[in-house]
């Protein structure tokens, strides 16, 4: 029997959705990721523009299932995972 | 429980402070914020800001943050509303709203709430200068330190 | 400088800022505060509050003021109305607002300008019990003590 | 020549305009009053209603010309002086 493993739901918002030319898109959870800090390094070796987005000391932040979450949150397939700058409402 | 909205039309306070104290009359102050759109950022004149959000996030954001005034203070009312979209100087862009029997719970809880939105909720200003260039808000320093000092 | 008014009649929030940030878009936050009558005093039920004041002093001291805030915070805009005369309960009672570039200034001003409002401006409050007694109302030691932490 | 001073003007608000059962009142400076002290002793020592209104400890404040006063400030003949109690605006 073959389990199908519901993939992750991305989204970026405000400078990193215009670098990323992307608001959303899905992709299995990578093997070997269990955390945000391993969902970025992946995202970070995709190259282009992830390269630059998420390379280390970006101020980039990160939500998931819409919570802010650290590098060590973990994470499952089907989760909805946010990345974006530091907010700038109010 | 705190009103919160997330909407792209214009706020009128007025409307508002009714709607919060209508049919009852044991609130003896109300705090309230407007936080309008500047025509310039940095010295530069702008035409307008565009804020955008994370939709579904953003309201949970706002009913934990209205949720955490209500288990500091006693109030007797709470509004959020947060403008989204492209917006022009002059324009309101957050209306924050407090209700209590005395000011000090009113005015205390009014500071809170936008300290706590302008740092824990998910929205993003993009300012549009009158050269035709725009540029994303960077995040205030002076924001986070004014969260910080509610602990 | 501060825009202060004695009057009788209501007012109207939205209309109060309307007026304050008229044809201008260098304020970034305006700070608001709305006391309001309160349907109980000590618990007991009251049907109305009578509000007297010193005619020409009143007006003297709401505009020393809202001077006052203006040299401690860089204000775009300052309003104080304090009605008189007799209010029901639910009724606003004073309104303060205090227009800045950024929020700080607001709010701060906001705080300072009620807080000194209530300390140094000779208004008298009499609450109309619904029994049919009357009682002026004592001032409150909180009341001297937040005015004092301004220094 | 005689010289006609201007008299005190006398104004008082709240529950001290009710006890004394006047709002306003024109009087001559009296004889050896200088100070606001000084108009309180001479005011207690009308008796009655005043009295009772201007015994010390009793919570009352002063204005001179519409400048809120101490016990010290001085009087000239002219002055308008207001008794009221504390104040309860806002």
């Amino acid at each position: 029997m073959i389990t199908v493993e519901k993939p992750l739901r991305l989204l970026y918002f405000a400078w990193l959705r215009e670098r990323l030319g992307r608001a959303e898109e899905r992709v299995p959870l990578p093997p070997g990721v269990a955390d945000v800090a391993g969902l970025r390094a992946w995202l970070q070796g995709r190259g282009d523009g992830f390269a630059a987005a998420f390379a280390p000391g970006m101020p980039v932040r990160c939500a998931v299932n819409q919570d802010f979450a650290g590098p060590s949150t973990p994470l499952r397939p089907g989760d909805e995972v946010a990345f974006f700058p530091p907010v700038t409402g109010g | 429980m705190a009103r919160v909205a997330v909407q792209a039309a214009a706020f009128e306070v007025g409307t508002e402070i009714a709607a919060l104290t209508a049919g009852r009359a044991d609130i003896g102050g109300i705090g309230c914020f407007v936080g309008t759109v500047r025509a310039t950022a940095g010295g530069r004149p702008i035409v307008a800001m565009t804020l955008e959000h994370y939709p579904g996030m953003t309201e949970r954001a706002l009913a934990a943050i209205g949720a955490e005034a209500e288990r500091r203070w006693t109030l007797l009312g709470c509004t959020l509303i947060h403008r989204v979209g492209r917006l022009v100087p002059g324009e309101g862009i957050v209306l924050v709203l407090a209700a209590a029997a005395h000011r000090e719970a009113a005015l205390a809880a009014t500071s809170f709430l936008i300290d706590w939105l302008k740092t824990s909720a998910p929205f993003w200003k993009k300012e549009s200068f009158a050269d035709g260039s725009d540029a994303w808000v960077a995040a205030r320093a002076e924001d986070d330190q004014a969260a910080a000092r509610w602990g």
